[in-house]
């Protein structure tokens, strides 16, 4: 990496930008989900197509941030972060199943002529326990895997593309109708959670709100992590990796801890994801998506906090609007996006305003 | 100076934010209907072309005075093959533009993405591609084949003594839930006409396969025990790799014919066909049959490709989808005529029994209660000019199962169409 | 059975009259299906030279009444008896190979029917090859014959071919209370374990070719990415489209030819192999001259530039192509294969392939080992700055070893669009397993991408037929995730002094 | 805990020089080292061979406790391999290495041996540079190295004085906030010298300490080293004479992998082979 000055300015100013910007934006996110409720003819009213485009984003924005901590901070490209969201996700959606099917199996299975549910299946019609493998799912994959790699100290190039091989495998996986989730339809047609319908406008804004909270818990554990001695041996073992294992340092721990949390972060934001989209299924785990994300992360500036959520939130903003301004030629707008950011934009968007700043 | 970064910073999500919002000018004098087909992404290769086919039915239908003495305006989305993009882009076309009615999808998966959308706002989704059936939502009119119309006659024309009597069949297809469902389907009626388990072969192959070496030697090797077909529910893409190892290792289909049910015109565009000929696909129309009605409906289509000058329009082609797509935007237009209105509910009601002249030479018929197009059933042969020879059709347009009686449980099932929840 | 039965035969067919074979044809084509079926299956039996014509015409889904050449609709029941009812008549050929071929068809495909005249055939019969042939298909019939003898004879005979459906005959006859005859019995027994080993033995081979041949696929997929990655470290997501670049060049080749050299169309490939290499080579140079060349040093930047070029690739294709696959036809002499033994057939296709694969491989080995060029490009590689101060122009080697890469990637483009569907997604199947292949040889060594592509092709095909296709892939992915933990620097890794 | 063996060494009014103080010791976090017969390191038979090449060739070596050895040798000669071997980083083909009497150093991982208490300087300065001076010495310092620790890590007001300590024997007391990929290379020298100071370890090996140094900064570098020796056992691997002979008791010359002479500087420098490879007089 090659930002040494950015990343300790951002270090430095890293508070400060987020006590703002959080601020501001937490009002505005905090107000939606109110205003939604209100009245349609209200000319504040937020629509449910922007409530749960919104909530969309945040999701991902989260997946952004989790992605930054190993990228930005512990020099990892993981490539398969979708992986993760998605097992969180799917967790989320055998809960939703079961409350939709009720007593009976779901209805994939029912037309498939399963007779009864897979072992794995047990439990998750109680909401704590779909919670529990929310986190536990792509925890210990993220653990298991992690544990391997790090011990053969796999990094760079070979641990983005051994990642991108993961997520690969896990699609193909759920792809497979036999594995029991659905196959390449997923889960879809949710009707309640926790009693509550799926559609209310109510439930809606709680998710949203919880959404919000997500982030704001995830993004305030990003500030302690950078901030505290952990993130600097982080950094340190991002810049020379070496020098800290002669300084009796073991980078495993430390890479191990930060990617598993940043798996869980996935896991989590894409079991609030679920609800709102209302579909879950393996194309989730598309290569693309995981290096889509990256890409966010790029946009927005890694290393830094807010760059992230900014690089989400501007590259999905996109995506909604160019697919109904000039749909067929968003690709290209999306890849020379990529390719500008990269040659021109090396700190990102972040970068960008920080020397609008010193000027 | 910290500050003004931020409020640019704040400024830009809550554009984002806003994005939503905009596009909601509307248009009094016209009726907006939606088209929701990918443009870009892996599906794009299918439903680019229903895209096309959607507007110059819309041109067509607005020629002739549109409807309700106002025009039709289609706003166009690309999903961009992303399921949950679907979702999102349906609720937009419903909440923000309005739109009377959507014309899109192509996988089932799409459509199931989209479903729980169109029954939360009561919208209108017309869905012209044959599939699995298992559904029936009062929200959904499906002018595709369910199994009963497109799987099962083209069976029993591979048992007959034209299709071959064939003894032995293999079930392939790419795994997802169509070929599954199909297979399922097919798999409990050669058990009713008393074909053995140790008679039926169901491979799968994994999303884009390409390498058909070892599943094309199982077959021969599965074809030396008697007279064998090949039941394929592979996939668009995979299709050219599959076919073409069929040449390669010379299995003719005097030998083994190959019936397929997603191999169209528009698929064999993309294939040296010569060494195909005589390998079957079952639809409910081809370019090929000789009527009126197809004869113009093929022109436009030529035409309108021309004029647009759509990518490869020198040999454009009309295929199964495409005319279900056409029927469907023609009998939604009938039925919001007759109802006066395009409100949903009215036009719903409106739509039971509607009729109309397809370019299948027949007049297709949507049923009074279950929601899908009473068609008729098509085996064409390849030929090597890439059309197909009808070698055998139904009489009389067949009525749709989408609750297949081959799968238990169905019995129950009510014939009409209700909310999923 | 009494030869003077045939005699019979023999002459209540001279006695026919000769004008009857123009009638033939009015029958047929007034003929129903089944009807017309009938005809054939009587014809097949008793085939009388003039009718060669007719039915030659019935193959071709023509004929010819009162003069006029009308077009048959046929189906393939139809189509299957007139190969037989021809097969039958040629065996009244001159030409010993028309008789040969016709033989072997009729094993397949001679129905009981046919019994009497296939006898007379072979008693008459001359060509050794033929009467073996003849006699194979002969036996087929003997199967059911009431004197053990002569089913006795067929056993024995049946044994000596590989043919799948001999052994499914055999089967049957083995089914309890088929054959009653003991000595049959036993002789069936041991015939059928001699067809099934034949059998074994070409699949195996089968086995080991289609592994050969997914191998060489992979290769030459992998082969231009171990050059951009493994000796650039350009991380080219973009390789996939470079194979499809290649693949519509030659869509554009073969349309070419179809416009302005119909005559030559069969040689379109190898025109096509240049003109991909050039044209992706050159799209190649323009990326690493515009973009790449800002980025050398920052692996993972260039990941994602280059996953943005290959998005434009792939919607420009799109715009100008459109979403479909394009037809790319197979010119003759790749068409069809070689029939190694019974079930066992090597398409001609996936054999140039392998051979074109290795030549490949070789050449890139001579340019990189045995060229100026090459030793640039090691040069450079290995230490950028060294290498410039003895004045290699680094910017210019970087540029045409990238271009090398891109090139390479376009003939593996070639060779794709011979086994699969040519469209503007083509690329995306093939990067991950490109990657792999690459990380798996080990980054920077030639070798040992050839032995991880072979090695995957392989493992990839003994997998497939055990666990089925999609879970053998999970399963190889897993094998590979596993291994790279093992081996970090791949199969083939290099050495050295830890410099710090 | 104190380490037993390291007692006299550590007596006070053993010598007393100004530059001695700003290096007070920080408490010892590692278990003793056993050290009874006085060697601290013990290399026996190395040897180490990439592909065929021999880097190292059945070498022997030992270092006394508070000793400092300068290591000269012709390039290639081996001396950095040693170091790997050393560090754990390479991984001896044959022979013996011993850290004290019971450690082997080829069972212990680098992060082990770092912990155990050896202590490297790489040949080319390698700092953290994204981070601040001050937080490079943090980093260093001797303390619970494990993740949760450092989750948990909070500087105490002793630990900021001995930070700041040793900001002033590196004379980087100004720059402490600067991020230290800012440094120039006498500085990131320095840098590292310092974080080694920080990490406390009882062997340090120095690869090249003063390369890109002004004559200044060298003096006083020796003088560093100097002071170090004793309480700490010092390995320096330097091309420049000049600063071998201004520090070094003991020099070890390698050759081709293995020892070619040892003794003092003067010995060394008579002696005909070291002459013949090395002077190449």
């Amino acid at each position: 990496m090659n930002q040494p000055l950015m990343l300790t300015a951002t270090q430095k100013a890293g508070p400060k930008v987020t006590a703002w910007v959080g601020g501001l934006v937490l009002l505005v996110l905090l107000a939606m989900p109110l205003l939604s409720l209100l009245p349609a003819d209200n000319s504040f009213q937020v629509s449910a197509y922007t409530l749960t485009l919104v909530g969309k984003i945040l999701c991902y924005a989260i997946v952004a941030l989790a992605l930054d901590l190993v990228w930005g901070y512990a020099g990892l490209l993981s490539l398969g972060h979708g992986l993760f969201f998605a097992l969180g996700g799917y967790a989320m959606g055998m809960y939703l199943m079961r409350q939709a099917s009720g007593d009976e199996l779901p209805a994939f299975m029912t037309f498939l002529s399963w007779t009864e549910l897979p072992w794995y299946w047990v439990g998750t019609e109680h909401f704590w326990w779909a919670m529990c493998l929310v986190v536990l799912a792509p925890g210990l994959l993220a653990l298991v895997f992690g544990f391997f790699a790090f011990r053969s100290r796999i990094k760079g190039v070979y641990f983005s593309i051994m990642t991108q091989a993961l997520t690969f495998a896990g699609m193909l996986l759920f792809f497979r109708n036999e594995t029991g989730f659905g196959g390449n339809n997923g889960f879809t047609n949710f009707r309640s959670i926790l009693g509550f319908g799926i559609t209310e406008p109510g439930t809606r804004a709680v998710l949203f709100f919880a959404t919000v909270m997500l982030l704001v818990i995830s993004l305030f554990l990003g500030w302690r992590l950078a901030r505290s001695k952990f993130g600097r041996v982080l950094t340190a073992l991002r810049d020379a990796e070496n020098r800290l294992m002669f300084c009796g340092y073991d980078p495993r721990g430390f890479k191990l801890f930060v990617w598993v949390l940043s798996a869980v972060l996935c896991g989590l934001a894409g079991a609030l994801y679920v609800p709102q989209v209302g579909i879950i299924n393996p194309g989730e785990m598309s290569p693309t998506n995981s290096i889509e994300a990256a890409v966010w992360v790029a946009l927005g500036g890694r290393g830094t906090l807010i760059g992230p959520l900014l690089g989400a939130g501007v590259v999905n903003g996109m995506k909604s609007w160019f697919t109904v301004a000039f749909p067929e030629y968003w690709l290209f707008f999306l890849g020379a996006l990529f390719i500008i950011v990269t040659l021109y934009l090396p700190k990102g968007v972040i970068g960008l305003l920080k020397k609008k700043d010193e000027q | 100076m910290k500050r003004r970064s931020l409020i640019k910073a704040f400024t830009l999500t809550a554009s984002i934010a806003a994005m939503g919002m905009s596009w909601t000018l509307q248009a009094a004098e016209t009726i907006k209907v939606g088209i929701l087909h990918s443009l870009s992404g892996t599906m794009a290769i299918s439903e680019t072309s229903l895209k096309d086919m959607a507007l110059m039915t819309i041109d067509e239908i607005n020629a002739k005075g549109g409807v309700n003495g106002k025009m039709l305006e289609a706003v166009v989305v690309d999903p961009a093959s992303n399921w949950p993009l679907f979702a999102e882009k349906s609720r937009q076309l419903l909440t923000q533009d309005k739109v009377a009615v959507v014309f899109g999808c192509w996988t089932s998966v799409s459509r199931k993405s989209v479903l729980p959308v169109f029954e939360e706002l009561n919208g209108l989704l017309f869905y012209p591609v044959q599939y699995e059936g298992e559904e029936m939502s009062p929200n959904v009119f499906y002018t595709g084949a369910a199994p009963n119309q497109q799987a099962i006659p083209a069976v029993e024309y591979l048992m007959s003594e034209d299709g071959g009597s064939a003894k032995r069949f293999v079930l392939l297809g790419t795994d997802y839930v169509y070929p599954r469902t199909t297979n399922k389907i097919l798999r409990a009626f050669l058990h009713s006409k008393g074909v053995a388990d140790k008679d039926i072969e169901e491979v799968y192959t994994p999303f884009g396969h390409s390498d058909y070496q070892t599943i094309v030697s199982n077959i021969k090797k599965f074809s030396a025990g008697g007279k064998t077909a090949v039941i394929s529910t592979v996939n668009g893409d995979s299709n050219v790799p599959f076919y073409k190892e069929l040449a390669n290792q010379g299995l003719k289909a005097t030998d083994v014919p190959v019936i397929a049910f997603s191999v169209g015109e528009e698929e064999l565009r993309g294939i040296d066909t010569k060494p195909l000929v005589g390998n079957l696909a079952a639809w409910n129309y081809f370019e090929s049959v000789e009527n009126p009605v197809n004869k113009k409906f093929v022109n436009d289509w030529k035409a309108y490709a021309k004029a647009h000058n759509l990518p490869g329009a020198d040999k454009a082609v009309t295929n199964d989808p495409m005319e279900a797509t056409y029927v469907g935007i023609h009998m939604w237009a009938q039925a919001a005529e007759k109802a006066k209105s395009t409100d949903v509910d009215k036009v719903r009601e409106a739509m039971a029994g509607q009729t109309f002249a397809a370019p299948s030479g027949y007049t297709l018929t949507m049923d009074k209660t279950n929601h899908h197009l009473h068609k008729p059933v098509m085996i064409g042969e390849i030929q090597d000019d890439g059309q197909f020879n009808v070698v055998w059709q139904t009489k009389e347009p067949i009525r749709a199962q989408p609750w297949s009686p081959y799968i238990p449980g169905n019995d129950k099932k009510p014939d009409y169409a209700v909310k999923s929840n | 059975m009494p030869t003077a039965l045939y005699r019979l035969i023999l002459a209540c067919l001279l006695l026919l009259p000769l004008g009857a074979y123009a009638n033939d044809a009015n029958d047929f084509a007034a003929a129903n299906n089944s009807e017309q079926a009938q005809l054939l299956e009587s014809w097949a039996a008793h085939p009388t030279p003039g009718r060669v014509e007719l039915i030659n015409g019935l193959q071709q889904g023509q004929i010819s009444v009162d003069g006029e050449v009308k077009t048959l609709r046929l189906n393939n029941r139809l189509r299957g008896l007139i190969d037989t009812a021809l097969a039958s008549h040629q065996l009244l050929a001159v030409d010993p190979k028309l008789r040969l071929n016709a033989a072997q068809q009729l094993q397949k495909s001679a129905k009981p029917a046919q019994l009497k005249f296939l006898d007379q055939q072979l008693a008459a019969e001359t060509d050794s090859d033929v009467r073996s042939a003849l006699s194979l298909a002969l036996a087929n019939l003997q199967l059911v014959d009431p004197d053990p003898a002569v089913r006795l004879a067929a056993v024995r005979l049946l044994g000596e071919t590989g043919e799948p459906l001999a052994r499914t005959r055999l089967e049957n006859l083995l089914q309890p209370d088929i054959e009653t005859d003991a000595s049959v019995r036993t002789a069936a027994e041991t015939s059928l374990a001699q067809v099934k080993r034949k059998l074994l033995i070409g699949d195996l081979l089968g086995q080991a070719f289609s592994g050969l041949s997914l191998g060489s696929i992979l290769l030459l997929a992998a082969l231009g990415l171990a050059i951009t990655f493994g000796l650039l470290g350009v991380i080219n997501m973009a390789h996939g489209e470079m194979l499809m670049l290649g693949a519509y060049s030659t869509y554009c080749v073969q349309l070419l030819f179809q416009r302005f050299a119909p005559g030559a169309i069969e040689f379109y490939p190898l025109l096509a192999l240049p003109v991909a290499f050039f044209v992706t080579a050159a799209v190649g140079m323009v990326l690493e001259r515009t973009i790449i060349r800002h980025l050398y040093g920052r692996p993972l930047e260039t990941l994602l530039a280059t996953w943005g070029i290959s998005l434009i690739l792939i919607q420009l294709v799109r715009v100008l192509f459109g979403a479909q696959n394009v037809e790319v036809a197979n010119p003759a002499w790749l068409s069809g294969g070689l029939h190694v033994l019974p079930n066992l057939v090597l398409p001609y296709n996936r054999l140039v392939i392998i051979v074109f694969a290795l030549a490949v491989v070789v050449l890139t080995w001579l340019l990189l080992n045995k060229t100026r060029l090459g030793l640039n490009v090691r040069a450079v590689t290995q230490n950028r700055n060294m290498a410039a101060c003895c004045g290699v122009p680094t910017g210019r080697v970087d540029m045409l070893a990238f271009g090398l890469g891109s090139g390479i990637a376009g003939l593996g483009g070639v060779a794709l669009s011979q086994i699969g569907n040519v469209g503007p997604d083509l690329g995306q199947g093939y990067i991950i397993d490109s990657f792999l292949v690459v990380v798996l040889g080990g980054v920077g060594q030639l070798a040992g991408t050839v032995y991880a592509a072979f090695g995957l092709g392989i493992a990839n095909k003994i997998l497939e037929p055990q666990i089925g296709a999609v879970l053998g892939k999970i399963l190889i992915l897993g094998l590979i995730i596993l291994f790279i933990q093992k081996r970090p620097q791949g199969l083939f890794a290099l050495k050295g002094r830890v410099i710090d | 805990m104190r380490n037993v063996m390291l007692e006299p060494i550590l007596d006070p009014n053993k010598d007393a020089g100004s530059s001695r103080d700003a290096i007070s010791f920080g408490q010892r976090a590692e278990p003793g080292l056993n050290t009874r017969h006085g060697t601290i390191l013990t290399l026996e038979g190395i040897s180490v061979s990439f592909d065929g090449f021999k880097a190292l060739n059945n070498l022997n070596l030992y270092i006394g406790v508070g000793e400092l050895r300068c290591i000269i040798g012709p390039n290639g000669a081996g001396k950095t391999t040693m170091m790997d071997v050393i560090t754990g980083k390479t991984r001896p083909s044959e022979g013996q290495a011993w850290f004290g009497e019971t450690l082997d150093l080829r069972q212990m991982s680098e992060v082990q041996i770092a912990q155990a208490g050896i202590g490297r300087k790489f040949q080319k300065p390698t700092v953290f540079e994204a981070l601040s001076v001050f937080e490079n010495l943090e980093l260093a310092q001797k303390t619970d190295k494990s993740v949760w620790a450092s989750l948990r890590a909070k500087l105490t007001g002793e630990q900021k004085d001995r930070i700041g300590e040793v900001l002033d024997t590196i004379r980087l007391t100004h720059s402490a906030q600067r991020p230290a990929g800012l440094l120039s290379h006498g500085q990131k020298q320095f840098l590292e010298i310092g974080m080694l100071l920080m990490q406390d370890p009882q062997l340090l090996l120095l690869d090249e300490p003063v390369a890109g140094m002004t004559d200044a900064e060298t003096e006083f570098t020796a003088e560093l080293f100097k002071s170090l020796a004793g309480k700490h056992s010092l390995m320096v691997v330097e091309h420049d004479m000049g600063f071998v002979g201004a520090i070094a008791d003991h020099v070890t010359v390698l050759h081709q992998g293995s020892v070619l002479a040892e003794g003092s500087l003067e010995q060394v420098q008579a002696d005909e082979r070291v002459i013949e490879v090395y002077l190449g007089r």
